[in-house]
């Protein structure tokens, strides 16, 4: 069986065949004895070639959770069809002339210094994101108008969620 | 002894004197905000009630609503914990006022000390050595006039608080406006005084601080030191009992001091003074946290006391249990603080659902979590999920039982610090003791080693989808069950 | 030092002795039965190897089986854990021929005291107090015979080995034939030995034994007494250190009649002297137990040192880590055993999977078990799942802090001793010592609190399944989430 | 919703009834009201009134498994359709003149003393039950004749099984 695996940048060609009770996995061309265990809960042990690995696991909204040696790794795994569709739709529109900021950590808006339609300069804070107790002044990428801000203060926002746009 | 006592705090700290609560018999009232009403600790206590929504300022900064909750579950003394309330002196008051006992300082000794500008001058007063600077707020002026004096670089601090927050180092004059302004935004958000102050900043210094205990009675003792030099940004990330650069004299001689500071102020319940101690063996009274310190089980580990147990029985009114020299010191403790921080991404926070836990164990292991399967880490506290807590006879046995610990450790779901923390104790200059307060910013050399690891994740993410499928749709005949020890352990024997 | 140890055992000691050695770098290798094959303590091992199928005799107890694996994996030294082969002498010296380390007694030592008649023999020659018996295989006429001699009750044991297997208590006559061939079935059973010797029984012992360690230059100490009075049918149930009836003058006499005794058959490595203690502070010795005890925690946890660590020193030739005047004992430490058993059906074996597991934690609590959340409990080994131990400066605050956390402790989906356990901690007489080894059997009233749960048991469940159906298929318009805490907890705050 | 819930002979007639966020139930005839909270696990926090109750639980097979302070609870819930077929079902056939011993607890059978067919005193073993390493004899309940014997050396009994007959 066929599969596309991608793990934050880095993307995997996997040919898996069962043989006897371990698998053999053909990754990105390179042949993997993979033995695995069957304890039934998030923490397991495997054998991949010789070298034994405990290791964690989750799978939500179909991504895998992958917990090695205290690392996270979100580990996307599509078939062949699956694969070339998300190709397809990953083709976005090219680079536009405006700087989108996003929240490099998961946070609270305490503060929105600046409204939309304001001049602003490289630097410049335009908000405040307020994580663990921590405040954190996210200022403008470079010189320009704000295109736009998309948080309120008060509002929780993810990791990687827009937060303003500078045109 | 009371027969009920309130915590007005919330996760591991909560669940910690809850234990203590039920060891003496007392019944416990845990308060949580919307974003706690599933956590862990609330199971462990005998009442619960929810003070308001996520963010602190509406729920465990609440004065009125937590004091409402006290008097409406009868309970007869609140325990603050570390942060949030705990070294507030109005709060103390207000306790004071409705009749129901805060379990540390009162709001005047908070007021002498708890300040780092009135524990500046308290010290100086008694003739005790402190870090040369400016008591008191500050303007930019101000802080560039000092930095002409005294040179680059300084430290901005909040008046009013610790734990890294409303702290700046000032390396440039270019930098001292928005440090300042920064410095001081922070300080008011997190302790509601946005007092700041500046001082020199002393180069390699160790922080090494001395927990001191009062009793009504003017009865004063310290427990020895603990070396809180391993920070990252001025937050704590290890510490440990005793310090290497600290002998039996030193130890005295701090311990003295920091009881003649305390001493001055009739200091009641659990205190920490801290220090800077130089290369030379120096040192310099920094400030007194007038509360129980989140590393206080290390002193726990040492002394063989139970400090929460001992902050109750002061706070009742009994005299200490024992005397300075009944305090008998043993092993070597160390504490490691567990993040959901990601050490790959410059200690962004992490947040999330933990898919799974497992707690490292065995003998003279300790762990200090409210962590359990299905535990939502927000972004609303601190990134503080765990504290690892290992004792020894001596420091490198207890080096290498807290990376036998660490490697024990899965937090499975969530990212956490341990992957730096098991670089840190392999450390070649932390084993051999060589640690002042910069030297993870800038002498520890963390290596990303998370990119070793993506085939390994790729492959595995691939195998586990492949047998979801097979269980949903076999498509091989007659799968056999896959039972790999029997081939990865060569049991053909 | 070792690069590499094998652990011929299973669970939690199996968990216990990897842990020993990752600390000091050791590789490990572990073994497992068929029915083991997704235990816990074999994801903590480097490597792990199946040896057979469920039957201890089949795998745990296969000689050939593991030392062929040791060969394979390159083990250099085998650590036996206790119970299976840990008390073997033919595996001790099977070992040495494959100059394999056995971590423990040579096979000699072992045959001179292990044996519990050899072991009586010889205390007597060396003038020690033991309790009248014949020691030797004992056929009916002869116990009859002792009977009358001495008087009822007599005890028959089974001279190979230790945990109550092999034991009958013999109240009258009539009842000689069939405990004596039981015992000696059950020892054959479980030793390969079914020699069976008779003595006479002492009224309200106490049962305390001296944990002596010996190392190759000839050294022994003993590290204090552990107090195993309170027993359920000879097996034990509760472990203390120090004793309530031991102080340090009978402590030192006890202390040096336990290394006369090993030391006169050249101990080497962990060994008990099991002595009886009674009424009136004369001991009898009993035997050695030549291995690691189920409860050495409780001693590491009042001396601070790590057993399993220095059994591994002493077998790789190291000498012992201290002197006699050198060890320090501190405060008092209790264990209890956990076991899958129902104590509300005459504590019959309980089996089945662990739904959801939490162990209790905070300070001086330390929790040793191979359970975890989907373990299987199976009938084929000890019942044992868990030991809890606690310290504390004193005996009342250790035992508070057991029932703390006995109370913390949760294991769903298999029934266990804990509610027993509870109940015992707060035994008048328990609490004041007044212990001995019937004290459970005769004088303990055990409340069966069952009866009082049905009706919650059926409220829950019944409210569970309407749950479960509403979540199916909805029944009741707009049905709000259920947030109890809000009403239960009078957050109307 | 009306159930029937039987705790180890105990019997239960429930009511159910959800009141905002609470439920409403009546036991036997006793008006109960419960506060449930939602965790996601095995673990829960429940008052039933104003008793406060840590209960840990699972569900296999139809039956949940209840954990209150230590001690497991098996709770058979039916609905009033499955009640009353459970009890039709329920009344077998008269107690026969036969003994049937069944195994006291679960464990491994290491000896058969005795085969079918052979005649048994009272109290005369007939069988070795091995459970947790200790070994039980079990004997015949009283004078008779060994109708059958349902098990062999070596074989795994759960508790309850069957393990043979006195006529």
């Amino acid at each position: 069986m066929k599969f596309f695996a991608h793990s934050n940048g880095h993307d995997f060609e996997l040919d898996i065949q069962p043989e006897r009770d371990k698998l053999l996995i053909t990754c990105n061309g390179k042949q993997i004895v993979l033995a695995l265990d069957e304890a039934k809960w998030s923490i397991r042990t495997a054998f991949i070639g010789d070298r034994r690995l405990d290791f964690g696991w989750d799978r939500s909204d179909g991504v895998y959770n992958l917990h090695i040696e205290g690392i996270e790794y979100e580990v996307v795994v599509r078939d062949p069809k699956t694969e070339s569709l998300a190709k397809v739709v990953g083709e976005g529109p090219a680079a536009s002339q405006t700087a989108e900021v996003k929240a490099p950590i998961p946070g609270l808006i305490t503060k929105v210094l600046l409204k939309a339609g304001d001049v602003v300069k490289k630097d410049q804070p335009v908000l405040c994101l307020d994580a663990m107790k921590l405040e954190n002044e996210i200022s403008a990428p470079r010189d320009g108008t704000l295109k736009s801000i998309e948080v309120q203060p008060g509002q929780a926002v993810e990791k990687g969620q827009s937060l303003f746009v500078v045109g | 002894m009371f027969k009920k006592v309130l915590i007005a705090n919330r996760g591991e700290i909560a669940l910690r004197v809850i234990r203590a609560c039920r060891e003496l018999g007392i019944r416990t009232v845990a308060v949580y905000s919307e974003a706690d009403r599933w956590s862990n600790y609330l199971s462990y206590a005998d009442e619960a009630y929810c003070i308001g929504p996520a963010p602190a300022r509406e729920s465990y900064l609440k004065i009125d609503t937590i004091l409402d909750v006290a008097r409406r579950s009868g309970a007869q003394a609140i325990h603050p914990g570390y942060g949030f309330l705990s070294e507030n002196a109005d709060f103390s008051h207000a306790c004071k006022q409705a009749k129901i006992k805060f379990i540390g300082p009162s709001a005047a000794t908070m007021r002498a000390v708890g300040n780092k500008i009135a524990a500046r001058q308290t010290a100086q007063k008694l003739g005790l050595p402190v870090v040369p600077g400016i008591s008191g707020q500050v303007d930019e002026k101000q802080v560039i006039d000092f930095g002409k004096q005294h040179g680059y670089p300084l430290l901005l601090k909040a008046a009013g608080g610790g734990g890294g927050k409303g702290l700046r180092v000032v390396r440039e004059e270019k930098d001292a406006a928005k440090a300042l302004r920064e410095a001081s935004s922070e300080a008011g958000h997190a302790f509601g005084n946005s007092t700041v102050f500046v001082e020199k900043y002393i180069s390699k210094p160790r922080h090494v601080e001395i927990q001191v205990f009062g009793d009504r009675q003017g009865n004063v003792i310290h427990l020895g030191e603990r070396e809180c030099s391993v920070q990252r940004r001025h937050q704590k990330l290890v510490e440990e009992s005793p310090s290497v650069a600290v002998d039996d004299r030193l130890r005295e001689k701090m311990g003295e001091t920091a009881k003649k500071i305390v001493k001055s102020v009739g200091y009641e319940n659990a205190g920490t003074c801290e220090f800077l101690l130089d290369e030379k063996g120096s040192f310099y009274f920094l400030e007194v946290n007038s509360r129980l310190q989140v590393e206080h089980p290390v002193t726990e580990m040492i002394t063989g006391l139970d400090l929460v147990q001992m902050q109750i029985a002061v706070a009742v009114g009994d005299r200490l249990p024992l005397k300075q020299d009944e305090v008998r010191q043993r092993g070597h403790a160390i504490e490691t603080r567990i993040c959901a921080e990601d050490p790959f991404s410059g200690f962004a926070p992490a947040t999330g659902e933990v898919a799974a836990v497992r707690f490292p164990a065995g003998p003279f292991v300790r762990v200090d979590s409210d962590l359990r399967i299905r535990s939502q880490v927000t972004v609303f506290y601190d990134s503080l999920v765990a504290k690892l807590i290992v004792w020894a006879e001596d420091r490198p046995t207890a080096v290498d039982r807290m990376l036998r610990s660490l490697r024990e450790f899965k937090v499975v779901g969530v990212q956490t610090t341990i992957p730096f923390q098991i670089q840190l104790f392999q450390n070649r200059k932390f084993r051999a003791g060589k640690i002042h307060t910069h030297f993870v910013d800038q002498e520890f050399d963390f290596k990303d080693v998370k990119e070793e690891h993506h085939e390994e994740a790729a492959i595995l993410a691939g195998a586990l989808e492949f047998l979801r499928r097979e269980q949903m749709t076999p498509k091989y005949a007659s799968p056999r069950p896959i039972s790999p020890w029997k081939m990865a352990f060569r049991d053909d024997l």
